[in-house]
């Protein structure tokens, strides 16, 4: 096994516990905020590790440049979702936690 | 490495479902919202994964598909749905002011 | 294979299930497509069973998916249509009774 | 996959299962719908493992596009004192009767299922893949072994866009109380990206998983990105008659195909002979750009007018 493959399948592994702590805040943070927090960064880091491992074990430009755009799209869809929600839900009078 | 990633998507798979209790209960719907988002963003690492052990590298192009599409649901559900929960909005006809529109 | 032929039934069930007894249309319109699904579904599996891969079940279902959501599309613009008017009739004294009259 | 396979489909039909129910049965009608866009999510992989990357694929681009889209603002209308009732089913609808029903359907269903000629169309597709221009078995099924079924889906949705339109005017969308900067910049950076993997769907089509199906359904949900982003529709009332024939575009060139080869002295849809490749790929394009628009048409829930959308632009 090539060291190519050994750093990209460990950056895949590392991905994965992201994605795992990203549920935990899902389902344990108390309200709306808090979650979207948990969500919107730490499974895009995720994600992200995951796209580029796989990129740098297929050996590949043209997939490493396709799982980027993934990742970006990704990137882009969350942080706009993230924003319009929390917006959204301060305007409509849902209160932040502990205040 | 590569011989994990069937285990990982089964593990990845278990982490929507154990998600798909934030959608029992709520208790918003931007909450629900929330985790459907959440879904996307593991539905696209499971289909990468997958398409790494299967050879089917098509496959990518669901993944991307996903990615693209991963925002349109939420920014209906801001600027459409939403609104309707709590009120607001007069819900008007556009051709309202023309005769015999609305009988 | 099992499981999806298994799903597919089980699906199946609770589509019809609910097309045919929901009070709200909207949910006997998320069972209609429950229930389509559920066909796909069946579709799939036997193609895949075939050997080799069979292409023309995945080309119906593929138009299928489509017929689907011009269905939900009418569908749903119907039923904005006959909530518009159970609003207006709940919400607007003016109108007086509607519909009984005539 | 081996044993990981088995433990993933397992836990996939048991999600699917759960939240099919959920779509039916919850309380709440927005819970009903965002079950219903999470159980179309795992379809698409469910589609996966079963190796059908196109399904998959369409699966995803109507699933997360057009579908969720329109149900989300159809919610909007819909969200009514109907809506919390607290009697969701008909009385009576006893599970004693249904599950006995359900069965026998299923059974009887399972039965003329089984009496199909075991091995498919699969080598009869494959052997003829030669001459059918293209190198992809479905995309040959669609568009020509079998293009007869796709101009009736386009005429399918055509007919649906009729109808919805014949119901009168587009409501106008109740407008978002708090318009973010960011959603007119999202609609702005996505739609380039739309175009491209648009195009780039339709142009694997020949020869791998793609093809004007997904193409359309994407750039459909590019067009509602935009619409939502506060892009203003350049559809006006009094200019309906372009927009007309674009939407018929698709189905009147796929018609004109056929006839062609009947007119030639040749069967419904038979090509002819060494023009099938570049045909098929123009009759792509065209049904690409009809099922795109005719999706957008289907998501305005009604004929677009002179002033609708006021408020919702920049």
């Amino acid at each position: 096994m090539s060291t190519a493959q050994w750093i990209g399948g460990l950056m895949v592994l590392a991905g994965i516990p992201f994605f795992l702590l990203g549920t935990l805040g899902l389902l344990r943070f108390p309200d709306v905020y808090t979650r979207l927090h948990a969500l919107a960064k730490a499974d895009n880091v995720g994600l992200g590790l995951v796209c580029i491992g796989l990129g740098i074990q297929s050996a590949s430009v043209t997939l490493l440049l396709k799982l980027v755009l993934i990742w970006v799209l990704m990137l882009i869809a969350s942080a706009t979702a993230a924003g319009l929600i929390a917006r959204t839900a301060l305007a409509r009078g849902l209160r932040p936690w502990g205040t | 490495m590569t011989e994990l990633y069937p285990a990982v998507t089964v593990l990845l798979l278990l982490n929507i479902v154990v998600g798909m209790v934030r959608i029992l209960r709520g208790p918003t719907a931007a909450d629900r919202m929330l985790a459907a988002e959440m879904f996307a963003t593991s539905a696209v690492v499971i289909v990468l994964l997958m398409a790494f052990v299967t050879g089917n590298l098509a496959l990518i192009d669901v993944a991307l598909i996903f990615a693209l599409l991963a925002a349109l649901a939420s920014v209906t559900f801001v600027s459409r749905a939403w609104s309707a929960m709590t009120g607001g909005g007069s819900g008007a006809e556009c051709g309202d002011d023309e005769p015999g529109g609305r009988s | 294979m099992t499981v999806y032929l298994s799903l597919a039934g089980v699906l199946f069930l609770i589509g019809l299930h609910g097309f045919f007894t929901a009070r709200n249309l909207l949910r006997r319109l998320l069972a209609l497509n429950v229930l389509t699904t559920a066909v796909f579904l069946l579709f799939v599996v036997m193609a895949r069973l075939a050997e080799p891969l069979d292409a023309v079940p995945h080309a119906i279902v593929l138009t299928g998916i489509v017929v689907t959501v011009s269905t939900t599309a009418v569908a749903l613009a119907l039923l904005v249509r006959i909530a518009g008017r159970m609003r207006d009739e709940d919400t607007d004294p003016a109108a007086g009774p509607r519909g009984g009259a005539g | 996959m081996g044993t990981a396979g088995v433990i993933f489909d397992g836990l996939l039909a048991l999600a699917l299962v759960w939240l099919a129910w959920q779509a039916t049965r919850a309380a709440d009608l927005f819970h009903a719908v965002v079950s219903f866009i999470v159980f179309g999510l795992l379809m698409a992989l469910a589609w996966v493992r079963l190796e059908a990357p196109d399904i998959a694929l369409a699966e995803a681009a109507i699933g997360a596009g057009a579908t969720g889209a329109l149900l989300l603002s159809a919610l909007d209308r819909l969200v009514t004192r109907e809506g919390r009732r607290t009697v969701l089913y008909e009385p009576g609808a006893a599970w004693g009767f249904w599950i006995p029903a359900g069965a026998a359907l299923l059974g009887a269903l399972t039965l003329a299922a089984w009496k199909l000629p075991a091995p498919g169309l699969g080598d009869e597709v494959l052997a003829s893949l030669g001459a059918s221009g293209v190198d992809h078995p479905v995309t040959a099924v669609l568009l020509n072994f079998r293009a007869l079924d796709t101009l009736l889906e386009i005429g399918v949705l055509l007919l649906a866009a009729v109808t919805i339109w014949s119901l009168g005017r587009a409501p106008s969308p109740l407008v978002p109380v708090m318009p973010s900067p960011a959603l007119p910049a999202l609609g702005r950076l996505l739609f380039p990206v739309f175009v491209l993997v648009a195009a780039y769907l339709l142009w694997r089509g020949s020869h791998a998983p793609g093809g004007a199906f997904p193409a359309g359904a994407v750039l459909g949900a590019g067009a509602i990105l935009m619409l939502l982003a506060g892009a203003r529709p350049w559809i006006r009332s009094s200019e309906h008659g372009p927009w007309r024939w674009i939407l018929s575009l698709g189905l009147a060139m796929l018609l004109a195909a056929g006839i062609a080869g009947t007119v030639m002295g040749q069967a419904f849809f038979q090509y002819p002979p060494g023009t099938a490749g570049p045909l098929i790929l123009l009759l792509e394009v065209a049904a690409g750009l009809s099922i795109a628009l005719l999706l957008f048409a289907l998501y305005l829930r009604g004929e677009p007018c002179e002033h609708g959308y006021r408020g919702s632009g920049p």
